[in-house]
């Protein structure tokens, strides 16, 4: 786990080399007033941009273990600060996305595998593989156009104006900045609904992709488990169907699902920055997206940092889920 | 497939050399044709197959179905990639029989668009795919075949690529290389090889334990030999489907990134241009419709078209189906 | 003696994709009360088919199309092809259990053993498991302790559950998290059941065994544990699909004495498939000969190598390997069941074989007491 | 007279890597200190249980496996063995002894003078469906051992192609085939005249006929002793089926966890095995005849991991006749009756 973030802070600070000095000051400049010509010449000098890569490379990462990554222009913040602020709304979406993937996902899985060459198998893969071809940022803006100009209905945004005006308000107290849970907090209901109308669209949205995947995993992984020697022992000892399939056969099949999963974090990540784009949902995503069209080099390598550490920490939560489910990896 | 190896060549005489030719040929062209017989019996593959083959005719014709700088264009350019224009105006104005797609915001004919479009979309496909297969295969051969240091180094750099979602990486180096497609080519090839690293040494893993390999080992083959004659055809297959599955997810990631600006340049006939510049114009209702839905049923299409291929190779080329 | 199993005519067929495979193709076969039978034959013969078609359980692509089981149980005669699939659940691991030939692949990887062996109980002996979980609640009740309350709540459920074991309110009870704690009990009560039996199949330490993974059990260990699994029920037949040919000898000859002895102690008769003739000659009463589909002779074991009727059976006893004389071998390959030869299925490798043999099909005939043979060269068969 | 093979204290440790950072953490001692002469034209058995280096044995005598320590003698002359063994007890490593083993011993052969040793030996494996490439035609199967060791050229490798190909049972219209149109004693078919295109002395047979009917089993062990007859072959016959060894090779060898146990002509062996574990081997043999049921107790426990082998002799904790010596120390294999050796101290004293 180690080794990989910190190759993932080399592979960084190589991308950094890429671009010259001045417009990589940003990365050392803590304040907005430090932007003036002379104030980057004097930050070039104190930084030695111009010195050899290794010497630069400990200086920065000492930087970025102090926790300073830069100054984003776009998001007028220091980087570290931009990324905190905008988190919980990332998370929302993800909290809500995360459930619909996984329960669908499998069921879906299970499903299609266990009426193999059926109807159902047919529909269940015709519409996983088209799932998976759809641009999602086209299917949101489909979405979009039809609900909300069709029928008036999922604005895009986090919030409706009245709600989001009174969650600015001081009436309204942030406890953990996700609307959703704040609204419940602070007893408001119809702050709830409204974030959840707001919800709906980008859910969908990113969760088609990520449904359309594992249900094509789950679905190989079932078909193998099931023509397995223990199955056909599970059925001679007089186990109805039912119980062969969701005892023996998906426990057993849900093992190379959860290896793959690290594969669907990663999704997950690219989902978040298109979906927060179209649907004007300001979570780290959609900063970061705009900071790399306005060539502010400090945010995206920041967020790329941010979601380097984010999937390394994933993928070691998934390997030790992984120990867990299968006892062979568990007692070696 | 290999059976035109050294054994053909130093036979004598042309006559012999061409029937011993047909009668060699003779398997290939019955595996082949069993192939084909698996193809014809799944209906997602036949859709597939059409589709791709489809899309592979509108990139040959592309100059003739769409002209570069047709009389009624404004703007003379050399490069073919560029959008007509014939006026100055920026709503986008409905189809016509001018033009059958009607134009895109700034008056850009979308049936140009489009059909461009398509070549674009084989370039950034196959252009990233070999070039993934390419630097895959060298790297994964001889780290799966020899492993030890090699294999080490190789994966503890690849777990680092692998540390970061590919858009964003993709993101990151098209900020520092400049935006234009060959550089979303560029960051999609770095991003993409050590996928097929990884999958290749798995494979060459695989098949360095069986016993054929060893026999031929046993028989006194060099360890080059062994790669080319026993490894790699035995390999190939899986790698196949991984391909053709990953050019379309390739052509989607290259339509975000110009979804997100960061692809293609304004003016450039790409899907995902033409439907980031049409994004506002949807938003303020129907009757712009054709600026949005027709390139994205192209990328649809052409994407699904992939994936059915690939589903449809994973069906034939599993071995438990082939041989019951 | 009263047959436990008589199989007539039995017919299972594979549709792949390269042809309709004729895998049985019409067979005969008895099987007595507290008898061991020995079904015999070469790969691809369709002896594993057989054992399958009678537990109904042949695998996709396969269909039964045609023939009779009847099985001799306490309740009388049942047909077993037609039955419905509930009453066939109720029979399988109760009146009939199977084992397989590759022991580590027939255990789930993710179970430990308590919780594989157990499962059969808790299909086939609830009741008796409810019983005695019911005796315990009654003591425990006596005793003065202030869980008298969580007692008696689940005396009732354990009593709505001996009545009538799977009805909806039990199914949702047993998934409510703090609820189902009741189930403890019934888990403890199969444990012991589990360890007795495991007790049985002499694997030593059964308490630690209980808790183990497949992974991480031996060949021969993993076998005895599916036995322990087939014989929990004590059921009236066993049927064994190769249960030693992927053991090394010295373990075969436990797993075989095993057999041996529970086979008395449980009183239960055994259908034993092999391709090994040692091993039959080890373990069998009766032997029945398959070839491409079809049994082609059955007789007593004495009777089968002393004088073996049908020129397969003969063949195939010539050709285990004696030392210092040549090897007899039968010629030709086994035959494709796409297109399997016409009349006698043994004919194209026949040495006796007769211009009748390649047109007609023979039937199985008692040509002797008690010794059937399907060959043309004995009259009757050619009816 | 000479032995035409001979391995003198052959050993092969396999590393097991394990923990954090995948050091060696031990070694599976497939092979641990084998000694044994093969002579010209005889089918020697090799016997044993899965997982006690028979194959392991096999396959390093003929150089798949680099081995770990000990020396591989191929038709080298004795005076060469006696220098050699004379001079590693004295000096370990003087160049002499260096130059010696380079030219006879095989474990110390490298590159080209291994590559041209090769065509002297060959192997057949147990599993025909993976032991050819299955996207080979069987002309280049079987032709690519002349094409490596660059033997025939154009025609003539047709010729001894189709030739070999006739001379195990296959003809010429087989060669523009692929392997899975083949049936399983077919491909064994198509193995050995790869084996034999070289026309080698001398053929590890690795279990050739556990995976055919018993049918196919008859017709290829027919073609084998053929094939011997004919061609002088020298065969190490590698198998768990006691019955078949019994009727092809002349001497047996029993292994038990990497070491040899008992090494005597076929028939006294198999009349009365001397080594405990050798006796309860062949006793637990079901014998195709239920007039000689014979009740006796099956050999009791399993065998033990190779990982780390219990001390003194490897059998002991399974023995019944072990004493307290046996726990202690290593028997030594000792001819007990002229060509009958066995190791162990209770026959051996």
């Amino acid at each position: 786990m180690i080794p990989t973030l910190l190759g993932a802070t080399l592979l960084i600070f190589a991308v950094t080399q890429l671009f010259d000095p001045i417009s990589r000051a940003a990365l050392y400049i803590t304040n907005p007033q430090q932007f003036t010509p002379e104030a980057t010449n004097e930050i070039i000098a104190r930084y030695g941009l111009n010195d050899p890569a290794y010497m630069q490379f400990s200086r920065w990462f000492s930087e970025v273990l102090k926790g300073n990554l830069g100054f984003s222009r776009s998001g007028r913040a220091p980087v570290v600060e931009a990324i905190l602020s905008k988190i919980p709304a990332t998370v929302e979406l993800v909290m809500y996305c995360s459930p619909f993937i996984v329960l669908i996902g499998i069921f879906l899985g299970v499903k299609s595998a266990v009426h193999r060459d059926k109807p159902i198998d047919h529909i269940t893969r015709g519409v996983s593989i088209m799932g998976s071809s759809l641009p999602s940022f086209w299917l949101g803006i489909v979405l979009l156009s039809v609900f909300y100009v069709g029928f008036h209905v999922c604005p895009p945004g986090r919030l409706g104006g009245t709600a989001d005006l009174y969650v600015m308000s001081d009436a309204f107290t942030r406890y953990t900045g996700i609307n959703t849970i704040d609204a419940l907090l602070n007893g408001k209901i119809w702050i709830f609904l409204d974030a959840i109308e707001h919800l709906i669209l980008p859910v969908v949205v990113l969760s088609t992709i990520q449904i359309a995947y594992i249900v094509r995993v789950m679905r190989s992984s079932m078909l193998e488990a099931l023509n397995k020697g223990y199955i056909t022992m599970a059925r001679a000892k007089g186990l109805p169907q039912k119980a062969v399939i969701n005892k023996h056969a998906r426990k057993n099949a849900l093992i190379p699902t959860i290896t793959l999963s690290g594969i669907l974090i990663a999704g997950m990540l690219n989902g978040v920055i298109i979906t927060e784009t179209v649907f004007g949902f300001n979570g780290v995503g959609r900063w970061s997206a705009n900071a790399a069209l306005s060539m502010d080099i400090a945010a995206v390598l920041g967020f790329a940092l941010f979601a380097g550490i984010v999937f390394v920490t994933a993928n070691l939560l998934v390997d030790i889920l992984y120990a867990y489910v299968d006892p062979r990896i568990r007692l070696a | 497939m290999l059976i035109l190896g050294s054994g053909w060549r130093d036979q004598m005489g042309v006559k012999s050399r061409f029937q011993e030719f047909k009668v060699g040929i003779d398997p290939t062209v019955k595996e082949i044709k069993f192939m084909l017989s698996r193809v014809r019996k799944s209906p997602l593959s036949l859709i597939g197959t059409s589709i791709v083959v489809f899309y592979a005719v509108i990139a040959l014709l592309a100059p003739v179905l769409a002209p570069p700088n047709p009389s009624w264009t404004v703007t003379q350019i050399s490069d073919p990639f560029a959008i007509p224009r014939e006026k100055y105006q920026s709503t986008p104005s409905p189809p016509s029989e001018l033009h059958p797609f009607g134009t895109a915001e700034w008056n850009y004919d979308l049936f140009y668009g489009c059909i461009w479009g398509t070549i674009t979309a084989f370039r950034v496909g196959l252009y990233v795919v070999f070039g993934s297969l390419a630097i895959g295969l060298f790297i994964g051969v001889v780290a799966g075949y020899y492993g030890g240091v090699i294999d080490e180094l190789m994966m503890r750099f690849t777990d680092v690529i692998f540390a970061f979602p590919g858009l964003i990486l993709a993101m990151a180096l098209v900020t520092a290389f400049g935006r234009s497609l060959d550089n979303v080519m560029l960051a999609l090839l770095l991003i993409g090889w050590p996928s097929y690293t990884r999958l290749i040494r798995g494979e060459i893993l695989r098949i360095k334990q069986e016993d054929y390999v060893e026999a031929a080992k046993a028989v006194g083959c060099s360890d080059f030999r062994v790669i080319i004659r026993h490894v790699l055809p035995n390999s190939i297959y899986p790698i196949v489907v991984v391909a053709s599955l990953d050019i379309g997810s390739l052509v989607l990631s290259a339509a975000a990134l110009s979804f997100l600006g960061l692809g293609a340049p304004e003016y450039f006939a790409d899907w995902g241009q033409l439907i980031s510049t049409s994004q506002n114009w949807m938003l303020k209702g129907w009757d712009y419709w054709y600026t949005f839905i027709i390139p994205g049923v192209f990328i649809f299409t052409f994407v699904l078209g992939w994936n059915l291929l690939g589903d449809a190779f994973r069906d034939i080329l599993d071995p438990t189906l082939r041989r019951r | 003696m009263k047959n436990l199993l008589t199989l007539k005519d039995l017919v299972v067929k594979f549709y792949t994709y390269e042809g309709v495979v004729e895998a049985i193709d019409g067979v005969n076969l008895n099987l007595r009360d507290g008898e061991t039978l020995g079904l015999v034959g070469e790969t691809g013969c369709g002896k594993s088919v057989t054992s399958l078609a009678v537990l109904v359980l042949v695998p996709a692509p396969g269909k039964i199309e045609g023939g009779s089981a009847l099985l001799a149980t306490k309740k009388g005669n049942l047909e077993l092809l037609s039955q419905k699939e509930a009453v066939l659940q109720k029979i399988r691991g109760d009146d009939i259990s199977m084992i397989f030939q590759d022991p580590r692949a027939s255990l789930n990887p993710v179970f430990t053993v308590a919780e594989q062996v157990s499962e059969v109980f808790f299909l086939h002996r609830k009741e008796e498991l409810c019983k005695r979980v019911l005796a315990g609640l009654e003591n425990d009740l006596s005793k003065r302790s202030w869980k008298r309350l969580i007692y008696k709540l689940e005396r009732n459920i354990y009593k709505k559950m001996s009545e009538n074991p799977n009805s909806w309110r039990l199914r949702i009870l047993s998934k409510i998290p703090i609820v189902n704690r009741y189930q403890l009990r019934l888990k403890k009560e199969a444990g012991k059941d589990v360890v007795k039996i495991l007790g049985l199949m002499k694997i030593p330490d059964p308490e630690r065994v209980a808790e183990m993974y497949p992974h991480e059990l031996s060949g021969g260990m993993a076998q005895r544990i599916v036995i322990a699994m087939a014989l929990g029920c004590n059921p009236g037949l066993l049927i064994a699909d190769e249960p030693t040919t992927n053991l090394d000898v010295t373990i075969q000859a436990q797993i075989l004495a095993l057999i041996r002895e529970l086979r008395e102690e449980f009183k239960s008769s055994v259908l034993y498939i092999t391709h090994d003739l040692g091993v039959v000659a080890e373990l069998c009463d009766r032997v029945a000969v398959m070839y491409a589909g079809n049994v082609v002779e059955i007789a007593d074991v004495m009777e089968i190598y002393k004088n073996p009727l049908h020129p397969y059976t003969s063949a195939l006893l010539e050709s285990i390997p004696r030392p210092g004389k040549e090897f007899k071998t039968i010629e030709g390959e086994v035959p494709s069941l796409i297109s399997p030869p016409i009349g006698c299925r043994f004919n194209p490798r026949c040495t006796k074989a007769t211009e009748l043999c390649s047109q007609q099909k023979p039937t199985l005939e008692e040509v002797e007491k008690d010794h059937f043979v399907m060959c043309h060269l004995y009259p009757g068969s050619s009816k | 007279m000479s032995a035409f093979i001979e391995t003198v204290g052959l050993k092969k440790y396999f590393a097991v890597t394990g923990g954090v950072f995948r050091r060696k953490v031990g070694d599976v001692r497939a092979v641990d200190d084998v000694g044994l002469r093969m002579m010209k034209g005889e089918c020697f058995g090799l016997v044993g249980e899965s997982g006690c280096g028979k194959t392991t044995f096999g396959k390093t005598v003929i150089r798949l496996h680099k081995p770990t320590a000990g020396h591989i003698y191929f038709n080298a002359p004795d005076d060469i063995k006696e220098e050699i063994s004379k001079l590693e007890s004295s000096s370990q490593n003087s160049n002499e002894l260096k130059e010696l083993r380079k030219r006879y011993d095989l474990s110390a052969f490298k590159g080209q003078r291994l590559k041209s040793a090769r065509k002297q030996m060959q192997i057949v494996y147990q599993d025909p469906t993976t032991s050819l490439n299955p996207r080979m035609l069987i002309k280049d199967i079987v032709g690519e051992p002349l094409i490596v060791q660059k033997l025939l050229k154009g025609e003539e490798r047709r010729k001894r192609v189709i030739q070999i190909l006739n001379r195990v049972g296959l003809t010429e219209r087989h060669l523009y085939r692929y392997p899975h149109e083949f049936s399983g004693g077919q491909r064994q078919r198509i193995a050995i005249a790869r084996a034999l295109v070289t026309n080698p002395e001398f053929v590890v047979l690795d279990e050739p006929t556990s995976s055919v009917d018993v049918s196919v089993r008859a017709q290829l062990l027919n073609l084998f002793q053929d094939l011997q007859k004919e061609l002088g072959l020298t065969y190490l016959f590698v198998s768990h089926d006691l019955s078949v060894v019994e009727c092809i090779s002349h001497r047996v060898g029993v292994m038990y966890l990497g070491k040899l146990v008992e090494l005597a002509p076929t028939a006294e062996l198999y009349r009365e095995p001397l080594h405990p574990y050798a006796h309860a081997l062949f006793a637990s043999i079901p014998i195709p005849d239920p007039t000689k049921r014979r009740r006796r107790l099956p050999l009791k426990g399993e065998v033990p991991s190779p990982v780390n082998p219990p001390p003194g002799c490897r059998f002991n904790p399974r023995c019944e006749k072990a004493l307290e010596i046996c726990r202690r120390e290593e028997p030594k294999l000792v001819d007990v009756r002229n060509g009958h050796f066995v190791a162990c101290h209770l026959i051996g004293s």
